[in-house]
């Protein structure tokens, strides 16, 4: 299935580039992401667990950087297989970067993810609502952590927001 | 010390771990042929006077019949359906017992080549007197033991060339 | 014809009562001694290379007895014509469910979890999923790059594309001047059809259970519909001799064509051979839905060069039939879905192209009504086009252009046993075709039409048959034509009862076991009650021909003066002389003081051949290209929801010549089942795919229809019109597929009755529906 | 993995044993959803607790203006309640929709707002009558209206030790009528979208109105701008309806378009609320 | 104790008790009083519960007590423990030597397969009147051990038969077997009639003398199967004891045997068999055992 | 971990064992060799396993095996007593409702708890009460026309 969304960060296009090129940053947002390992250049191993109310179910993931552009485009194939589930995963990510101003950008992101197996088999009806909200989450973290990393003075112990 | 009316009890059988739940009142026989589906193991007698039902337990040739399930913690248990290997070949008890005619009904087969087994692997040089001493547990109604006690001399023969 | 007695009657069914009774042997219920439970692990990825299978650590599970790949089968491929599939994956996948890792373990669940601990690393390659991008000159893959080193069947062999690398076989019809008609033609009328991916969704999934003997023979119990089709594929996939391989068949919990193949059966004689214990292998719901073979999609264009009076000149048809990753029998449904165009209307300049084109989805194969489904649906849309266009009534218009009796259709054949006209006018009564429509309530509007259906049965082809007599006059009759809820056993029963003159229930009917019943090819294409039917009929005769030898002597009377009746021979016109079964062949009974002293068994046996002409590969000429057709035709009343697209099936009328009809009751259980399925294939059903994997594999999401959807007995008729065929037993043809066929049309028709659009697509969901109904209003 | 099961048999047994596992254990009452999953092993509890046994869980009663009904109770029984039926037909008649006989014989009201399908044909009901649910657990009882009860995609506000006790009904006193509708390919499907109307009407009109939007996106919505609407039409007998809402909540469907699910969502609106108006109005 | 008629395959249910100590066995053997059984090998109690020939509500197991499975010379004492199978018997140097008549018991014992399993205690606790294994052992003077919760007792094995199936032992656990090591120059052998080697005895018997200046110095005479219980022929041995060793007395002494026999007629044999064939039996092991003392 | 389950089948009392996540189908079927209910989906949607317990049809593949303790419960198997057919089965004979038959028990389980509770319905009722049980052979026509006769018959 195809998933579309994007989102605009007051950040410039550089500085959108240095968080999401990172996989541990990128790894920090996926909702449910528990570990991310660096195998070697470009592939970098996740364990991601998905949880729709009490139905969990873990993957363990694959990634592999594909395609880069920078500062503009980084396309992402991500295979992954369920840890005691017999489900499987495949997942082609590209997040294309477009600089709107001096100090504003457009992350324009577009998944197309593919699940089968058992989870597959419940009923795509359960499947497809679910991840449209995921990928909701994934983009509002995403941009919070460009952000944040961008913009660390805004944070101090964690909570508290100065204002200048 | 509890009274139990069943348990679950875990038997290694051919090499396979069970874990049957298994009646007090179950014997070892029913056990195999109704819960594990083991029916090369047969019901004669189930007295221990017939020898149909003869299995092995801990190398040790023993009427399934008069032994009860629950006893059979941890045992291991060899039946017929053991003998031949995974690639279908057969045993050499087995073959002798093709090879010398021993076979007629072929109800009485299993039990006495189980006994043949607990038999030689003890004494792998037999006399005729012992061989048949050994199956003298074992009831066959065709065959007059004859060709029973020549396939079980062929056995060992080819045990001991092997 | 003399009187028949019970040929014509309808006997209550052979297999009724244990079947109500819950006592009726299916595999799915077989559970053996000692038996262990089969999963296997299937592909991810709709088209991927195999780089590595780790199995080491389910191989320790406690409880997993033996685990099976493609290393340890045959490297040998098998096939309906064209041999090109593996048992299990070898070094490739071509779709999501392809079977890559069998294991067997002491419980179903021990084998689940197996699945999960095993390790198979793919590289993904491109899917292609698009039959018409599939067949481009340069597809994104190539799927099978093998394919000209593949062998196949010499019967029919295949044509291949030099341009086309993804097309496996490539059917021509060539009759006619197309160009010359198209020049002829008033108007010339252009359109695309499509139809969906459907399952047959049989309530009994597939299972098979195998059992390895110790002397390496093999016995396998399997839910099948063409059991020595099966024994077949089984040895050559399995590279066995024919005689070690038994294969049992009861009772089949449905077929309707999905049931030809070996999805189930290769797998389990693996794995029994491999643990040397039996192995029950069960598809689940959703592996049927994966696995199992499906109605190929289709993509359609048929031009048509019409008069202005409604005369068709000229019609060139291109089918593209969505394969799957393996032909299976969509290699010969590709030659075969070509007779949808064939057999109802005249044509005098005709060209088809018919394409199977591999892509990388479940595999298309046999799927009731063989391809005249999709290639009928588009047809006969296409008629309700052109009346449209010429502002014809569509009944009319069919009149107009129907073969006759006679007559040479493009195939080249005569046409025989054509009721296609009766069954039309039939259904234009029934349905009220010209009565005026029932009142619309709110966005609900009513509509009716009515559409055609023809459906051939294979040829060449053969069944035999056994007749054992016995000696308190039963007559046992074996066949192997299989029992999957057609009332094949009811009917050919019948048959020898007939022959013989006796009740119904003095009939025994052996069945479906390869030691013992004799060669059939199976129960497909409708053949059944013909072919074995056929061979029934002459295995009767060549049993009273020695039993007439025999009463010769002792009645005194020539054997061709002898008829039989209730267990006894007669001398014709003296029923004063006769002499029972049993005092001819008796065997010893001591007993009862008769010993015989030769000729105690009395054994009839016959081999009936359907023979088919040669066929030209380049034009698809011949004079006997198939066994026969059916026809037919189907009137729906429907109400459409304005506001929703909802369509809903109020009323359903069939009538279609199957012959004679030999248990009439059976034959309107077929007629009513035809008009179930169609309703499903023509507004419900279809599979749903992404990248390749099935989104629906379950009957949550894939919607048959329930007792809610098709109508009840007061709304449901079907009528039964005997156009006996000269080859036939008693005159009779088939029916099975027929119904099915002709449903879409008519509720396509119907709708536009009701609403004023034409869908091109089926199914006609209430969103199609919806969006034609925007466009119309746009 | 070893699966440990239970039978309450009263309310507080059941929570005592949640209270006990917490997160490791599941309920099931019916079970006619969990049961898939159990079998997919896609839930894999290591406490199991079969609900079916509570004696006191299963009940319809009218008390103080308000229906009760027992979390326990199964379809079938509200559905041939003569309660249910007098006091509420318009819900009665919505059963009959809802899987099969079968499936309604044993499944239980409180385990299909529990598993919280947005699909469900009970929730978007249950909102527009603004039905409240008490929640109990080990210590405590509270009572939270549905609408606030149903947080998403199958979840709720339930926590690990909590569970659902019983659905109240307020009974309105006014002239007032309820309707819903749901589009589904077979009659007992799921839904693809659905609508539920409430509506209260005076003598200026309508007074109250409750509509939620169903099917469509991660649960069963209430549109109270459309509500706002209705406030006060009708009084000359024609409602304007304008049943448009944000098409943003609507999800991804494998089998129909988003944009299908807004235009028959919109003709559900408008059906179930000319429906509820024309209901009230013969009240 | 006969089989009632109605034969069923299958054991009413019953509870069992698993002790894995002495100390469990015990406590379940005073916890489970009433309706209880214990079962070692089972080749007996197994058939008999199958024929609902007993019922036992309870059923404690003491196949867990594997210090009982022994076989060891202490002092002049052979001790054989309770759950000793049979086949260890047959296949035991310390047996054969010390214990001939017991060894040669142990041949003809039933089967292979029932050897393996069945246990010496069991067959006297079975307290069969043709329990093989018996009579040898009351020749030798054997004496046994009986524990309960409150302690031992040791009795001598005589008087532990109170009938046919019956015995002593109420609660108690029979542990061990105490034979006496016999000194001296003695011979013992034993012998049954039946139909054949595996079957059950039409007469058993077992013998031991000792001998003492080609006279009698000891003799122990012991039958099974002949009465209500095991029994000692004290006739015969009176009649020999300090006699000279000569067939004549031998064959006098040999017909006194029916004084100390009460036999009936079964399904194995007939009342004026058991007593001809006793008689003959007796003098063939007499004779037998003087042999084999004098080698 | 099992637990002791007591099911009524057709009369008969059975003491079993099982395991949590075992449904009562498979139990029926597989411990109890009752394989007149038939396993066809696993997900509730095609009836084939329709049994009646406590006199309501339920999908057995639905259920915990163990929620069935200590319940009544009636299989195809126990629908004729004493060798005589239950009327619908007769229908079902009768009206050649029948063709492959996989479907044919939990049809009847169906047919049989509606007539329990209906005994005079209507064609229309008739299609209501059965939609829970797919048949892919007979398009219902035959199995409503059986239920329809079958109520006649109890009727008279």
């Amino acid at each position: 299935m195809n998933i579309s969304t994007s989102f605009q960060t007051p950040v410039p296009i550089q500085g959108v580039w240095e968080v999401i090129f990172d996989p541990y940053n990128i790894g920090k947002t996926i909702p449910g992401c528990e570990e991310v390992e660096v195998r070697e250049d470009n592939t970098y191993l996740s364990k991601v667990t998905v949880k729709v109310a009490y139905i969990k179910a873990k993957f363990k993931l694959l990634s592999k950087i594909v395609e880069e552009e920078a500062p503009t485009r980084i396309v992402t194939y991500t295979i992954g297989e369920g840890i005691g589930l017999l489900s499987n995963v495949s997942m082609t990510t590209t997040l294309e970067l477009n600089s709107l101003s001096e100090d504003s950008t457009e992350v324009v992101i577009n998944a197309e993810l593919n699940v089968t197996g058992t989870l597959a088999n419940l009923g795509a009806r359960i499947m497809r609502a679910k991840v449209e909200g995921m990928v909701d989450d994934w983009r509002l973290s995403m941009k919070q952590l460009i952000e944040d990393i961008n913009n660390p003075l805004k944070k101090v112990s964690g909570q508290e927001t100065i204002h200048f | 010390m509890e009274a139990v009316s069943s348990k679950i009890v875990n038997i290694l059988v051919n090499g396979n771990n069970y874990e049957v739940t298994v009646a007090s009142n179950d014997t070892l026989l029913t056990v195999l042929r109704d819960k594990l589906g083991l029916t090369g193991t047969k019901f004669g007698c189930g007295n221990g006077e017939c020898g149909a039902c003869t299995v092995l337990i801990d190398g040790e040739a023993v009427n399934s019949c008069l032994v009860l399930a629950l006893n059979c913690e941890g045992k291991e248990i060899q039946t017929i359906e053991g003998l031949a290997s995974s690639n279908g070949d057969l045993h050499p008890i087995q073959q002798a017992f093709v090879d010398n005619f021993a076979i007629q009904c072929g109800f009485c087969t299993p039990g006495i080549i189980m006994s043949t087994k607990s038999l030689l692997e003890k004494n792998q040089n037999p006399t005729e007197y012992e061989i048949r001493e050994a199956v003298n547990g074992n009831i066959c109604r065709c065959t007059g033991y004859e060709n029973i006690v020549k396939a079980v001399s062929a056995a060992a023969e080819t045990l001991r060339g092997k | 014809m003399s009187e028949l007695n019970v040929v014509g009657k309808s006997v209550k069914r052979y297999d009724a009562l244990e079947k109500v009774t819950g006592k009726a042997p299916f595999v799915y219920d077989m559970f053996l001694p000692d038996m262990l439970w089969a999963k296997v692990l299937r592909s991810p990825y709709p088209h991927a290379k195999i780089i590595k299978i780790d199995t080491t650590e389910a191989e320790k599970l406690p409880g997993v007895v033996g685990i099976l790949t493609a290393a340890d089968l045959p490297k040998t491929n098998h096939g309906a014509g064209l041999i090109d599939e593996p048992t299990m994956a070898i070094d490739r996948v071509r779709f999501v469910g392809e079977p890559v890792v069998a294991v067997a373990a002491e419980s179903e669940d021990i084998a689940q979890e197996a699945l999960t601990l095993i390790d198979v690393e793919y590289e993904e390659l491109p899917g292609v999923f698009d039959p018409e991008i599939a067949m481009q000159t340069n597809p994104p893959s190539i799927i099978h790059p093998d394919l000209r080193s593949y062998s196949f069947s010499p019967v029919v062999p295949p044509a291949f594309d030099d341009d086309k690398p993804n097309v496996y076989n490539h059917y021509k019809i060539r009759h006619g001047n197309l160009e010359a008609g198209f020049q002829q033609a008033d108007v010339v009328i252009e359109n695309r059809f499509t139809t969906a991916m459907m399952q047959h969704c049989q309530m009994e999934p597939h299972v098979a259970v195998a059992r390895a003997e110790v002397n390496g023979d093999i016995t396998v119990w399997t839910s099948a519909q063409t059991i020595y089709g099966i024994k077949q594929m089984l040895c050559d996939a399995l590279q066995m001799s024919s005689s070690k391989v038994r294969v049992i068949v009861p009772y089949v919990g449905g077929g309707y064509g999905g049931k030809v193949e070996i999805k189930t059966e290769a797998i389990a004689v693996g794995l029994a051979m491999k643990t040397r214990r039996p192995v029950r292998f069960a598809f689940t719901r959703e592996e049927v839905f994966t696995s199992a073979s499906v109605r190929h999609p289709s993509v359609i264009y048929v031009k048509d060069g019409v008069k202005k009076d409604g005369t068709l000149v000229a019609r060139e048809v291109k089918v593209i039939l969505n394969g799957g990753a393996y032909s299976a029998y969509g290699y010969l449904t590709v030659r075969n879905a070509s007779f949808g165009a064939v057999g109802t209307y005249k044509v005098p300049n005709f060209k088809l192209d018919s394409y199977g084109v591999y892509t990388n989805l479940p595999i298309g194969g046999a799927f009731r009504g063989f391809g005249s489904n999709q290639v009928c649906w588009a047809i006969e849309c296409q008629m309700d086009r052109i009346a449209d266009h010429l502002n014809i009534d569509p009944v009319e218009l069919r009149r107009k252009n129907l073969l006759s009796e006679g007559e040479i259709n493009v195939s080249g054949e005569t046409t025989h046993s054509y009721g296609t006209k009766e069954c039309l006018e039939k259904v234009v009564e029934e349905i009220g075709y010209n009565q005026p429509k029932g009142e619309s309530k709110g966005p609900w509007k009513r509509g009716r039409g009515i559409g055609l259906a023809n459906k051939y049965s294979i040829a060449p082809t053969s069944s035999c048959a056994i007749i054992k007599l016995h000696d308190d006059g039963y007559v046992e009759l074996r066949t192997s034509a299989d029992e999957m809820g057609q009332g094949s056993r009811t009917v050919l029963a019948q048959i020898a009862a007939e022959e013989f003159n006796v009740e119904f229930d003095k009939v025994k009917v052996v069945a479906g076991d390869t030691l013992i019943t004799p060669y059939d090819q199976g129960s497909i294409s409708s053949r059944t009650t013909y072919n074995t039917g056929n061979a029934v009929r002459l295995a009767c005769e060549d049993a009273k021909r020695q039993l007439f030898k025999q009463a010769a002597k002792k009645l005194e009377a020539p054997p061709e003066k002898l008829e039989t009746a209730n267990g006894r021979v007669f001398v014709k016109g003296s029923p004063d002389r006769s002499i029972a079964f049993g005092d001819l062949f008796i065997p010893t009974m001591f007993a009862s003081g008769k010993v015989l002293k030769q000729g105690a068994e009395l054994l009839g046996k016959a081999t009936w051949y359907q023979f088919a002409s040669a066929e030209d590969k380049e034009t698809g000429q011949g004079t006997r290209v198939v066994a026969f057709y059916i026809h037919g035709a189907t009137g729906a009343e429907v109400e459409v929801n304005e506001e929703t697209g909802e369509v809903r099936v109020i009323k359903a009328v069939s009538a279609f010549d199957m012959g004679k009809a030999i248990n009439p009751e059976l034959c309107e259980q077929q007629i009513e089942g035809g008009i179930g399925m169609g309703i499903g294939a023509a507004l419900y059903e279809e599979m749903a795919f992404d990248n390749g994997a099935v989104l629906n594999p379950n009957f949550m999401d894939y919607k048959i229809p329930t007792s809610r959807e098709i109508p009840g007995p007061s709304n449901v008729k079907s009528f039964i019109v005997e156009a006996n065929h000269p080859d036939g037993p008693f005159g009779a043809k088939g029916i099975g597929e027929g119904v099915t066929i002709s449903v879409g049309p008519a509720i396509q028709a119907a709708i536009n009755d009701a609403v004023g659009i034409r869908l091109g697509d089926m199914p006609m969901t209430r969103e199609r529906v919806f969006q034609a109904l925007s466009r119309k209003k746009a | 993995m070893n699966m440990f099961y239970y039978e309450p048999k009263t309310f507080q047994e059941a929570c005592d044993l949640l209270n006990k596992y917490q997160d490791d254990a599941k309920l099931i009452a019916g079970g006619q959803s969990l049961m898939i999953l159990l079998r997919q092993k896609v839930v894999v509890p290591e406490h199991l607790i079969n609900l079916k046994n509570i004696k006191e869980g299963a009940y319809i009663k009218e008390e103080g203006g308000e229906l009760k009904i027992g979390a326990l109770t199964t379809h079938r029984q509200i559905e041939k309640s003569p309660l249910v039926r007098e006091k509420l037909p318009a819900f009665a008649e919505v059963f009959s929709g809802i899987g099969s006989v079968q499936v309604r014989n044993w499944g239980t009201i409180g385990g299909n707002l529990a598993h919280s399908d947005p699909a469900g044909d009970l929730a978007p009901i249950l909102m527009v009558l603004g039905a409240r649910v008490r929640v109990i657990s080990k210590s405590n009882s509270n009572e939270m209206p549905l609408e606030s009860f149903i947080t998403g995609y199958l979840e709720t506000k339930l926590r690990a030790s909590e569970m659902l006790q019983e659905i109240i009904i307020p009974l309105s006193k006014a002239k007032s009528g309820m309707a819903y509708e749901k589009e589904s390919v077979r009659a007992g499907d799921m839904a693809m979208a659905s609508a539920a109307a409430f509506i209260e009407i005076g003598s200026k009109g309508i007074t109250r109105a409750k509509v939620v939007v169903g099917a469509v996106g991660e649960m069963p919505i209430r549109l109270e701008n459309l509500e706002k609407e209705l406030q006060g039409q009708g009084s000359k007998g024609e409602l304007h309806i304008d049943p448009k809402f944000d098409q943003s909540i609507i999800r991804m469907d494998p089998y129909v378009s988003k944009e299908y699910k807004y235009e028959i969502s919109k003709v559900k609106l408008r059906n179930v609320i000319q429906t509820a108006f024309e209901r009230a109005k013969q009240a | 104790m006969s089989y009632p008629h109605v034969i069923t395959k299958t054991i009413k249910e019953f509870k069992l008790i698993s002790p894995t100590t002495i100390e469990e066995a015990l406590y379940a053997l005073n916890e489970y009083k009433t309706d209880t059984r214990i079962i070692a090998g089972g080749t007996d109690l197994v058939p008999l519960m199958k024929h609902r020939a007993v019922t036992p509500k309870y059923v404690v197991s003491i196949e867990k007590l594997k210090e009982l499975d022994y076989v060891r010379l202490v002092g002049d004492q052979l001790r054989i423990g309770a759950l000793t199978k049979i086949n260890t018997i047959k296949n035991s140097d310390v047996i054969m030597k010390n214990c001939y008549s017991l060894y040669e018991a142990s041949l003809v014992f039933a089967t292979p397969q029932i050897r393996n399993v069945a246990t010496i205690g069991g067959n006297i606790c079975r307290s069969s009147p043709s329990a093989d294994t018996v009579p040898s052992l009351l020749v030798f003077n054997a004496q046994v051990k009986l524990v309960n919760q409150k302690g031992e007792r040791i009795i001598p094995l005589e008087q532990f038969f109170t009938g046919p199936g019956l015995n002593v032992a109420d609660s108690d656990l029979l542990t061990e077997i105490i034979i006496p090591i016999e000194k001296g120059e003695y011979g013992t052998a034993f012998h049954k009639i039946s139909r054949n080697t595996s079957d059950l005895a039409k007469v058993n018997c077992a013998v031991k003398v000792s001998i003492s200046h080609e006279k009698f110095s000891d003799v122990k005479v012991a039958l099974g199967a002949v009465s209500d219980r095991p029994i000692r022929a004290k006739n015969v041995e009176k009649l020999l004891i300090d006699k000279k060793i000569n067939a004549e007395n031998i064959e006098k002494a040999s017909e006194m045997v029916i004084n100390d026999i009460n036999p009936i007629t079964d399904v194995r044999s007939t009342e004026i068999y058991r007593k001809e064939i006793s008689k003959v039996l007796v003098k063939r092991m007499l004779n037998l055992a003087v042999e084999r003392a004098q080698k | 971990m099992k637990y002791p389950l007591k099911l009524h089948v057709n009369q008969r009392t059975y003491n079993l064992e099982v395991y949590p996540s075992q449904n009562l189908r498979d139990v029926l079927r597989e411990e109890l060799g009752l394989t007149g209910t038939k396993e066809g989906c696993s997900t509730g949607n095609c009836g084939a396993c329709t049994v009646i317990m406590n006199g309501m049809s339920v999908k057995s593949c639905l259920i915990l095996a163990l929620q069935a303790d200590g319940k009544e419960i009636l299989t195809v198997e126990g629908l004729s007593t004493n060798g005589q057919l239950h009327p619908l089965q007769e229908s079902f004979i009768d009206k050649q409702a029948v063709q492959c038959g996989y479907c044919t028990p939990g049809m009847l389980m169906s047919a049989k708890a509606l007539l329990d509770q209906n005994p005079n319905p209507t064609e229309e009722e008739v299609r209501d009460g059965l939609h829970g049980n797919i048949c892919r052979c007979t398009g219902y026509v035959k199995i409503v026309e059986a239920v329809l006769d079958a109520a006649e018959k109890i009727g008279q």
